[in-house]
């Protein structure tokens, strides 16, 4: 059987991109994935009020959860806030590839669960969107 | 009486293995469905492939075994929360039966909400289950129990329980079908008139969930309790229902692993619930054949079955009630009970009558069923009960009140 | 290492039928057994024939089905006793698991004898389990808790354990076994020294009565708590041991039917113990299954499956250490260890590792395992954790071995 | 099969011998049989301190325990408290006649564990009996 754990992926666990805190950030959110401990906070910087200026994650655990944060901070820098908002399930598992189990595959989700938490919430419709978050 | 065409209720027994036994050289005939329900052959297949196949503790495993059972069990939940309408499967918790779920609302809702003065209203036929919990969480509370009385027919006084809910009360515990008079409740307007007035309702659905369709959307229950053992599934395993975010609101009924989120020496946070509520591990193969149980009769029908079982209770109190001596307790209107008749015959005392009934093949419940309040009501130390349900039949109802009849020369009455 | 001559593995194997299991094209390896076990073809077999010939709600019923479910059920209780050597049926309660039992204890014992400014004294090392309830008991009644400590090796700080004795304490709560470092803890010895100050002690046997000959008159232990999933008997069946007359002086648990002798509208009586503490239909089958997992184990031997796993726990050990890189925690001893051997290996992610093992079709566990305080103890955020029974064998560990090496080959350690 | 609901059992059960109370009883005891709800009240009145001079016994419940009840005291009246305390249950269940189930024997016994209970406690030995009464 061919493993998940790809030459990329393990590239991108031991060197991280965008990994660390931004001082001004005006979009925070931080999730843990509680089934087995992974955590995740991402921070963005805004350009105005629609564009990603800088994007950070910070955080612990499985490789595939820092590896798919690390990718996914790299696809949101330099997007609107309305491309972010559209990146999907499908986007983060592309980047990953591979098949993943249910359980894995809420490691791979939590960054981007966090992400769209955060920017949710900045847009004032965390409410609504509910369902789509607790599908990730 | 005219037939239900679409119930082939021979068919439905060759599901059921146990019914093939011989007791004492007679057939069979299980009448004791108000205890616990006989297993379909796809009920015991499902735990039979768990334990060869996919055996293994859930939530945490990260492994294909493991997925496989934790996929099962929260299928299981799903199937539970379509089962009765539920909003979402968030709103079920696993329990090890209705008992349990009557514990886990006194505890983890009751010590909260209920205080020193309050009243929590019950009826006057409720299963001990209903009672005892609310005896112990008045008593540690300082609330007070008020009973709603039933007519001579075992109908609610619904004066009474106007009365009751005017004077104020925090909970209103109830249960939709009664385990000894089959009485089938109006809960869903008794729900109405108590959110008027703020009073929140617990139905204790032990005898309805198994044998009718419920909808607690419609219903608009804030809490719904049910055994798996009644309907078909394993013992071990039952369901608390809440509406919405009750359970958000609600402290930690046990502690332990998989309730929690995180654990320090010194304090705690919980997981979101359901899990909050299953603490260790839980019976897993008990939900998963649950959830095989409610395929079971998902596929038949609840309303095949709940006609079914109609037709027999309505043949069973004619049937029976030309036995010389006899009485017949419960609504007499086979539209307002379940498959629930319960009796005395002369002076035959109910025990006396299971093993005289077991010595033809019968197998009956005698005693006050849980419910000694009620007994009391109705001035009467036991009665005999026997109870159907999808598998029964009206042959079976001949041949009990031929044994009837065999009582009665017996006792000489 | 010399060979046990009358250990039969291989026959051993063929009663687990899950075992033959194919996974991702390999030979299913299962090393996940203390979070439960596999359940043997007898114990399947026993289930089987419950709901197939005599299943029935137990104690009430007068017919022949349920008098055959009941003494079942009753001999299952006898059987426990008899294993455990209680003294009597009486000092046995059937619960859902280890954790429903120490809730039961932090409950109907806890809260009649711990109290403001009281000390319960826990270790290091404790299940969530033997953790939350107290946490809970402790903020409910102003009580303190306190924990012994452990060195790096995984060994209980005597010392420490003295001095929390001196300044007294309630109830002393340990595992018998630990779930993550294998340490066999001498409860014999702390239990004679707890009595010696008036401290009661509980037991959480969880990892050590599947596993190992237990006996509860020579330790001498107040309450002990184990799970039957974890010796292969079914989930949602586990016992709660109290000698003598302890259970006699506790508050009841959960309220309901058959727990109670009387039950009046304001207030009612109870059975004695064991019924007291088992409200509401029990996992019946449950039970059924672990009296037949008990046979099933006692027939081999417990000391005999013991010696397997001490064996195969200094194999791996051996075995597992020359992985380059790898930190195996808990004591270097093989005697003072049960089968369970987690481990670190270099900056592999345990779930990663449960993953990348899964692949090779070997089932770990991965995480903290329900002991979060120990984790932060040890430094760690999680471990993999492999896990052994009286079915595994020396060449699994091989191959655990082996695909320890394809892991440092993927992350190019 | 045969009923083990003879015409001797009916009879006792309808026109039972010995029932009622004393009022000068020095030994009295009471039970109740939690499985089925049977409730029976012996009380004996002593000849000297050896002999029952007269017994009765109080309850309800199922044919059985009334009958096996009312049985007992005729059996017990005018003999030695020696002779009583070696009544069996296998002298009970002789005189039932019939198999009877686990449960339903713990109807037949009710009355003789009630009378054995006074007995021992009269005599002082209730700790020592534990174990005799507690198969009944
Ligand atoms: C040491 C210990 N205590 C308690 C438990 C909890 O057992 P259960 O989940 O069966 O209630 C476990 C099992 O996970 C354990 O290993
Ligand atoms: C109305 C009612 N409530 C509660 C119960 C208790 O259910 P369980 O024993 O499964 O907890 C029963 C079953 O006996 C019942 O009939």
């Amino acid at each position: 059987m061919s493993s998940i754990y790809s030459e990329i992926i393990l590239d991108y666990y031991r060197n991280p991109r965008n990994k660390g805190k931004l001082d001004r950030a005006q979009i925070r959110a931080k999730d843990t994935n509680p089934l087995c401990g992974d955590v995740i906070e991402i921070q963005m910087e805004l350009d105005g009020d629609s564009k990603v200026k800088d994007i950070r994650f910070n955080g612990m655990g499985c490789a595939i959860s820092q590896a798919s944060a690390s990718m996914l901070t790299e696809l949101v820098k330099g997007k609107s806030l309305d491309e972010a908002r559209k990146i999907s399930k499908e986007d983060i598992l592309s980047l990953i590839g591979g098949q993943l189990s249910a359980v894995r595959l809420k490691c791979a989700l939590l960054s981007l669960k966090v992400m769209k938490t955060g920017l949710y919430n900045y847009i004032g419709s965390l409410e609504n969107a509910k369902e789509e978050l607790s599908s990730l | 009486m005219q037939k239900t065409v679409q119930y082939n209720v021979e068919k439905v027994r060759q599901d059921f293995p146990i019914l093939q036994r011989i007791i004492n050289g007679k057939p069979f005939i299980y009448l004791d469905n108000a205890a616990t329900a006989q297993k379909p052959r796809q009920v015991i297949e499902t735990l039979d492939r768990f334990y060869k196949e996919y055996n293994a503790n859930i939530h945490r495993g990260i492994y294909k075994v493991s997925e496989e059972a934790t996929a099962a069990h929260e299928e299981a939940r799903a199937k539970v929360a379509r089962f009765i309408n539920a909003r979402s499967p968030n709103e079920i918790v696993f329990v090890r039966g209705t008992t349990e779920a009557i514990n886990l609302v006194a505890h983890a809702w009751g010590r909260k909400n209920v205080g020193l003065g309050d009243n929590i209203m019950l009826t006057e036929m409720e299963h001990h289950s209903n009672i005892v919990p609310w005896q112990l969480l008045a008593k540690e509370k300082g609330a007070s129990l008020k009973y709603v009385g039933i007519t001579d027919q075992g109908i609610l006084e619904r004066y009474e329980f106007q009365q009751h809910l005017q004077s104020g009360a925090k909970l209103f515990a109830v249960a939709h079908s009664s385990n000894v008079l089959g009485t089938i409740n109006p809960v869903r307007e008794l729900i109405r008139e108590a959110h008027k007035t703020g009073c929140c309702v617990l139905v204790d659905a032990a005898q309805s969930v198994p044998h009718m369709p419920v909808d607690v959307q419609d219903l608009d229950c804030d809490f719904l309790a049910f055994s798996g053992h009644k309907m078909c599934g394993p013992t071990g395993i039952g369901v608390l229902y809440a509406k919405g975010n009750l359970f958000d609101e609600m402290v930690p009924f046990h502690g332990g692993g998989e309730m929690i989120s995180e654990v320090h020496p010194y304090e705690s946070s919980w997981k979101p619930p359901p899990y909050k509520f299953e603490a260790g591990t839980t019976n897993i193969e008990g939900a998963i054949g649950l959830g095989a149980a409610i395929d079971y009769l998902s596929n038949i029908g609840l309303r095949k079955i709940r006609l079914h079982e109609r037709e027999i209770t309505a043949y069973a109190i004619d049937k029976l009630s030309r036995t010389k001596g006899i009485t017949i307790y419960g609504p007499s209107d086979p539209q307002a009970r379940g498959g629930v008749v319960s009796f005395n015959l002369g002076d035959v005392h109910p025990h006396d009558m299971a093993t005289l009934l077991d010595e033809d093949g019968i197998a009956v419940r005698s005693g006050q069923h849980c419910a000694q309040p009620l007994h009391e009501r109705l001035g009467i130390p036991a009665t005999t009960r026997a109870s159907f349900y999808l598998y029964n039949t009206e042959d079976e109802v001949d041949r009990l009140a031929n044994s009837l009849e065999r009582v009665r020369g017996i006792f000489k009455l």
